[in-house]
């Protein structure tokens, strides 16, 4: 008889213990940790797989445990898509972070939808969410913000004449598209117009076509070693025209890299860069230096703009589940309409039009001074 | 008949029926998500199958199979997401649309575009690859060994540069949008995960029809004219075998074989990049007929089966590139004629010190 | 195109050609020894710029690049003897499908030691702006370094094969291995070698140039291409033709660049290497009986 | 009436003239030698009449027909057939597609057909194995049509190599030094084998050392002297002949 109560009790045990272990908020991420994009997707895992593990040490998203399936797509958009149907089909995750290139994003830009699935795209391409799809966001800023901000400046400084280099990336690729776009706009002309390998070793080539060109300044826009090289052979040559880099640039080792010709240069950059620089009364300097410091105590290298694309991504997914609770239909229609969320890219205010949410605010020009990243005044 | 084992229709018949049993599995097993993946290594298949009748058989080594995939997906994608509703009115659009080679699409978006019927993408693609294929092979098949390997190396290392460096290609962005393939009425290749099932029968139905055509090939006339090139192109040149003429018209089979599944796939993935022309793409493709053995077709299509679906489920995660490295090593040291045909019988030689005779591939 | 211009594209040129010169004499040592291509050789290459790199943090930059050069010639000398010293009468496709192989266990290996990061070794004179001007034209002194280097391997190379007695022995190993073999020559030992003296070249080249070209992991594969373009150009196991053919295509890519888009120098090459593979397979300078003569 | 005509056919390489002028005919039906010492150009001469190699100079007829300078293929296709000195079999094939794979230039059936695996296709196939069979009978190696080529002993791998030939039904067939590395008894057989080839009413070009296998099989024999052919004539005549002598025996 007794055995029959204590079964009868275990049974009535069994459901609390069920409710006890929540099940946890599954979210995919498809980031390219090796191949040809792996400085993007490295640092992006790194950070995503740091936040996670910090957000559950403190109990995950209202005491639900976040579970990360990260895949390595290695920057191809067939496994790409794979790996998403995947996370969608099978894994029903509850959003994706990634992928980290304009490429991939475009390929799997229609399963996610396809999959109501939130998709919060790291890649900088405008397409991506122009024309808009209900759950397809971007957090990287747009190329064209960069370049209207560059262009801003080198109209300040008279000047109107320059050589445009860019490299035969994704990357590459975005950016040519906005400063052909936006050039006549600000009354630049692009005296050369080049497009080189990114797998390039030695560019003094390109730079001398661009001293034959006698340009104002030089525009490069890549985001591989082939920037820093760039910025070193203009200077070997004799070219003392002042340098303008995309916020590719926006990374520590580009700059030690480049050395000594990094000096002066300048180049848009999200507030994650000079973080110890802001003034206090900047919204994003705790956001920053609190990536900036966990990044670096936990991997002991410099932090990069890419990274804290996965870290502003993960900011906001966590804070609409938090606002609306872990509902697809709600957390989706919260990221739509927050407002306001600081990030390391900048302050983002999406829109059912905008699902980017960042402004020209997000850039802030920077320059190089003895080897430190400092903001350009005036 | 003078190979030993069923006929190639019978062991067809076999794959038939085991591809329908994985089907009918992953269905039971609620894992019909798998399809997606066993659909993809179906194609990719094809491309091994390809090359493993150019290299088991006929001997001829190619580093370039990516290039010719990439043909094929690149063709199909730029020609199926061109937009020339604009030009709509022009004679030869309005004949080209009554003819059915222009089609009305609804693009993602709500707007209507007009692009090149798929089929018209299928035949210019496979037809442009193997125009490719003949322009290189007929110079190129003249050298051998490692001239061989680096002359097609080259060839896909400029398929994949240009691929990168062509902006009305997506230059290194790749075509995405690629709208799915209606190939019979009621089944597309692509879509969402309702054409799932459809899909996965209509990738290997593709897989079952190589199969029993190659197998004929293997064994017929042509097929024992290949191997006696393979095995010494001299001896078979005196028997009357225009060795030349022969090598450059698998090379083109091959090639078409891979624009086709290139044309599929990319309809099926909805877009290609230039990922698909790399370097290691070729190489993944020689693994994978050197794991299967050398002269094996059944080898190629269970090693391209398991090899490609375990990379494509993210099984080898960030180690992707090192694991076909490893196997092409280890597969090249110790079992050159493929694990398969590393048969007890070549075990007990090795270990009674005599060197095993090449397996005899079947 | 003034006199300065001129020199500069000359110089850029004689820069990027002088590395290819390098990764193609690697190929061709190993080519003469064995009639293999080693398609690792350009991460040779790489091993070399990132020991370096690695090793100079803990000590001088002479000592840092001894170090990496010793290293890599061991890793060249464990390749021949794990894959391929004990290979039974290897057929050439073999051979070559292994080597390919090789270079990407080199080149993950390299990725899961030091990352995707960039890494290069300071300027060994002067810094990243300094430069010294020649009739108008501005150039790193690194340059020097690397043109210096190489002229140092070629020479040595030229001494060493003409010279030594081991420098003979490879000659004859290259041109008959089995009446090598037959003349108590140790053939086994010296093709090992010929793979160290391949990797330890290519690791000094690596580590000179890092400064210039920076290394990463996958920076092996690009130069291979290139490398072997050349080798084929100036006629497999004809290093005194890699020179001058490494040289003529650095200057000529570096000239292409001032007329055509950049991303297209490499079909350029690659078209050539085509071209050469099948109008001339052994190369332009060495003459067609020999090439056809040699087994491969 | 003359199967084949060779007239001042000359070949060099570099400084070497392998064959210099050399001229010949083989009689439709009759068995013909070709001897001399080691590196007298005797192979060159035969990878000339198989199209392996260009002449220089002079022309090469078979049936009235110019056949210098076409491929191998082409040559074959004309019903010459080869043995190769140092035995070229297809080693990973077994010993019954060896000798399949002669029916080559006497079979169509093509690369579709192949794959279709159509009616007529399969029924060439039939009769190719069926002929293949039949010439391996002839040599009394047809037991080994299941092994591979390349695992057979040495005298069963050079009778495979000339039922392959044979499996041509050449009118012409070259056989490139067949006593090589066979015994006593294994030449008898082979003498054996050749002058039934002939009375098939197959013409033989033989290139050979083995003096005795040469003079008992041979109708004609040619002696070929550092690329000269210094005589022509039946078997018994040669062997008398002082010059042909004196490049053998040497000067005493």
């Amino acid at each position: 008889m007794n055995r029959l109560l204590r079964i009868l009790a275990l049974l009535a045990f069994v459901p609390v213990l069920a409710r006890a272990a929540p099940e946890p908020i599954k979210v995919g991420a498809l980031f390219s940790v090796t191949g040809p994009a792996a400085f993007l997707g490295a640092p992006e895992a790194r950070t995503l797989e740091m936040r996670v593990q910090e957000l559950n040490a403190k109990g995950g998203i209202a005491g639900r445990p976040v579970q990360l399936v990260l895949k390595d797509t290695g920057a191809s958009p067939e496994k790409a898509v794979s790996f998403a149907r995947q996370l969608i089909e099978e894994e029903k995750v509850f959003a994706i972070i990634g992928p980290s290139t304009s490429g991939e994003s475009m390929a799997v830009k229609a399963l996610a939808e396809e999959g109501k699935t939130l998709l919060l795209s790291a890649a900088a391409a405008e397409a991506i969410v122009n024309p808009v799809l209900p759950h397809v966001f971007k957090v990287a800023p747009r190329d064209s913000y960069a370049v209207e901000v560059l262009f801003q400046r080198m109209k300040k400084m008279g000047i109107t004449r320059i050589g445009f280099l860019s490299s035969n990336t994704g990357f590459g690729k975005g950016g040519k598209e906005q400063v052909e776009r936006l050039a006549p706009q600000y009354g630049i002309t692009l005296a050369v117009n080049d497009v080189y390998d990114k797998n390039a070793t030695d560019l003094t080539a390109e730079v001398t076509k661009l001293k034959a060109a006698s340009v104002q300044a030089i525009l490069n826009w890549s985001i591989e070693p082939a920037q820093s090289i760039v910025v070193k052979n203009a200077r070997q040559i004799g070219l003392t025209v002042p340098i303008f880099q995309s916020h590719g640039f926006a990374n520590l080792q580009y700059v030690k890299a480049a050395g000594s010709a990094a000096e002066g240069v300048i180049f848009p950059a999200s507030r994650i860069v000079v973080a110890d620089q802001l003034q206090a009364g900047n919204p994003q300097k705790p956001v920053v230096e609190a990536y900036r410091k966990a990044y670096e105590a936990r991997y002991g290298e410099d932090v990069s703009t890419f990274g804290g694309h996965a870290w502003d991504a993960f900011g906001i997914l966590v804070q609409a589940i938090e606002q609306v609770g872990p509902d697809r239909v709600k957390v989706r229609a919260a990221v739509e309409n927050m407002k306001g969320f600081v990030g390391t890219a900048g302050i983002f205010n999406f829109s059912p039009t905008d699902h980017n949410g960042l402004d020209i605010g997000a850039f802030e020009l920077c320059t190089v001074k003895n080897g430190r990243f400092a903001p350009l005044g005036g | 008949m003078t190979r030993p084992g069923l006929p190639a229709p019978a062991r067809v018949a076999l794959l038939a029926v085991a591809v329908v049993a994985v089907q009918l599995a992953t269905q039971a097993s609620g894992r019909g998500f798998y399809l997606t993946q066993l659909t993809m290594t179906g194609y990719y298949a094809l491309v091994v199958l390809g090359l493993s009748l150019l290299m088991g058989y006929a001997g001829q080594i190619s580093l370039g199979q990516a290039g010719f995939f990439a043909i094929g997906g690149y063709a199909a994608a730029f020609l199926s997401t061109i937009d020339v509703s604009a030009q709509r009115a022009l004679p030869a659009f309005a004949l080209a649309t009554r003819m059915g080679l222009l089609v009305a699409r609804p693009d993602l978006y709500g707007g209507t575009t007009l692009g090149v019927n798929p089929w018209a993408g299928l035949v210019l693609g496979v037809g442009l690859a193997s125009g490719v294929a003949f322009a290189v092979g007929v110079p190129v098949l003249r050298l051998r060994g490692h001239y061989l390997a680096m002359a097609t190396l080259a060839f896909g290392t400029i398929v994949s540069a240009v691929a990168v460096g062509t902006q009305r290609l997506g230059a290194a962005d790749g075509i995405s949008g690629v709208p799915p393939f209606p190939i019979l009425p009621g089944v597309r290749i692509g879509g969402g995960s309702a054409d799932r099932v459809a899909n996965y029968y209509l990738a290997w139905g593709l897989v079952a029809l190589a199969m029993l055509l190659l197998g004929n090939l293997v064994r017929s006339r042509t097929g024992r004219a290949l191997r006696a090139i393979h095995g010494a192109e001299d001896a078979a040149r005196a028997m009357g075998v225009d060795a030349a003429r022969m090598k450059v018209r698998v090379f083109v089979l091959a090639a078409a074989m891979a624009a086709a599944a290139g044309v599929l796939l990319t309809h099926y993935v909805g877009g290609i990049g230039p990922s698909e022309a790399s370097v290691m793409k070729s190489v993944r493709y020689v693994a994978m007929v050197a794991v299967g053995g050398m002269g094996s077709l059944w080898g190629a299509l269970s090693a391209a089966a398991v090899l490609e679906f375990l990379s494509l489920r993210g099984v080898f995660g960030a180690h992707d590139d090192a694991v076909f490295g490893g196997i092409l090593v280890l597969v090249m040291l110790f079992a050159p004629d493929g694990i398969l045909s590393f048969r007890a019988r070549g075990i007990v030689e090795k270990l009674r010190g005599r060197p095993a005779r090449p397996g005899e591939g079947t | 195109m003034t006199l300065d211009l001129a020199l500069q594209y000359l110089v850029a040129g004689l820069t990027y050609g002088a590395i290819y010169v390098v990764v193609a004499i690697g190929f061709n040592i190993v080519y003469s020894a064995t009639g293999i291509i080693n398609f690792a050789q350009g991460e040779f290459v790489m091993l070399g710029g990132m020991i370096a790199v690695q090793a100079s943090r803990s000590m001088p930059l002479p000592a840092a690049i001894a170090l990496a050069v010793a290293a890599a010639a061991a890793v060249g000398a464990l390749v021949e003897v794990a894959f391929l010293r004990w290979l039974r009468k290897p057929t050439v496709l073999r051979m070559v499908v292994i080597t390919i192989g090789v270079s990407i266990l080199l080149r993950e290996g390299a990725l899961f030691l030091w990352g995707e990061g960039v890494r290069s070794l300071p300027y060994f004179t002067g810094d990243e702006v300094s430069s010294v001007g020649i009739l108008g034209a501005r150039i790193s002194p690194q340059v020097f370094w690397v043109l210096g280097t190489v002229a140092l391997i070629v020479g040595a190379l030229e001494w060493f094969y003409r010279r030594t007695l081991l420098g003979w022995e490879m000659q004859a190993c290259a041109a008959n291995k089995d009446a090598a073999s037959l003349c108590g020559v140790p053939v086994r030992r010296l093709v090992t070698l010929s793979f160290a003296m391949a990797a330890a070249i290519g690791a000094l080249a690596g580590a000179v140039v890092s400064p210039i070209t920076y290394t990463s992991y996958a920076a092996g594969g690009p130069l291979a291409i290139k490398g072997f373009t050349v080798a084929i150009l100036g006629g497999l196991g004809n290093s005194g033709g890699a020179v001058a053919a490494g040289l003529a295509l650095g200057v000529v890519e570096s000239f292409a660049v001032s007329v055509l888009p950049a991303a297209y120098k490499d079909v350029v090459t690659l078209s050539l290497l085509l071209a050469v593979l099948v109008v001339r397979p052994s190369g332009l300078f060495a003459s067609g009986e020999a090439a056809r003569l040699k087994e491969f | 009436m003359n199967l084949l005509e060779v007239i001042g056919v000359s070949k060099r390489f570099g400084g070497v003239q392998a064959v210099k002028e050399v001229s010949f005919r083989v009689r439709k039906g009759a068995v013909k030698a070709v001897i001399g010492p080691n590196g007298a150009g005797k192979t060159t001469l035969f990878d000339l009449l198989s199209g392996f190699r260009v002449p220089d100079e002079g022309t090469v007829r078979f049936k009235g027909r110019e056949i210098h300078g076409q491929a191998p293929h082409q040559v074959a296709a004309h019903g010459i057939s080869r043995t190769f000195q140092n035995l070229k079999l297809f080693g990973h094939m077994t010993a019954l597609e060896n000798v399949m794979v002669g029916r080559h230039v006497r079979s169509r059936a093509g690369m579709l057909a192949g794959m279709l695996s159509s009616p007529a296709s399969r029924r060439e196939e039939r009769e190719i194995e069926e002929r293949a069979r039949a010439e391996m009978r002839f040599l009394g190696v047809e037991p080994l049509s299941l092994s591979p080529a390349g695992s057979l002993a040495y005298g069963q791998q050079r009778a495979v190599e000339l039922a392959r030939a044979l499996c041509a039904e050449p009118e012409l067939l070259l056989l490139d030094e067949p006593a090589a590395g066979l015994n006593m008894r294994e030449t008898s057989e082979l003498a054996e084998q050749v002058l039934r080839i002939r009375d098939r009413g197959v013409t033989v070009l033989l290139v050979e050392h083995d003096m005795s296998l040469v003079m008992r099989i041979s109708d004609e024999v040619a002696v070929l002297c550092f690329g000269q052919k210094i005589a022509d004539a039946d078997p018994r005549s040669v062997q008398r002949n002082p010059e042909v002598v004196r490049v053998y025996l040497g000067d005493d």
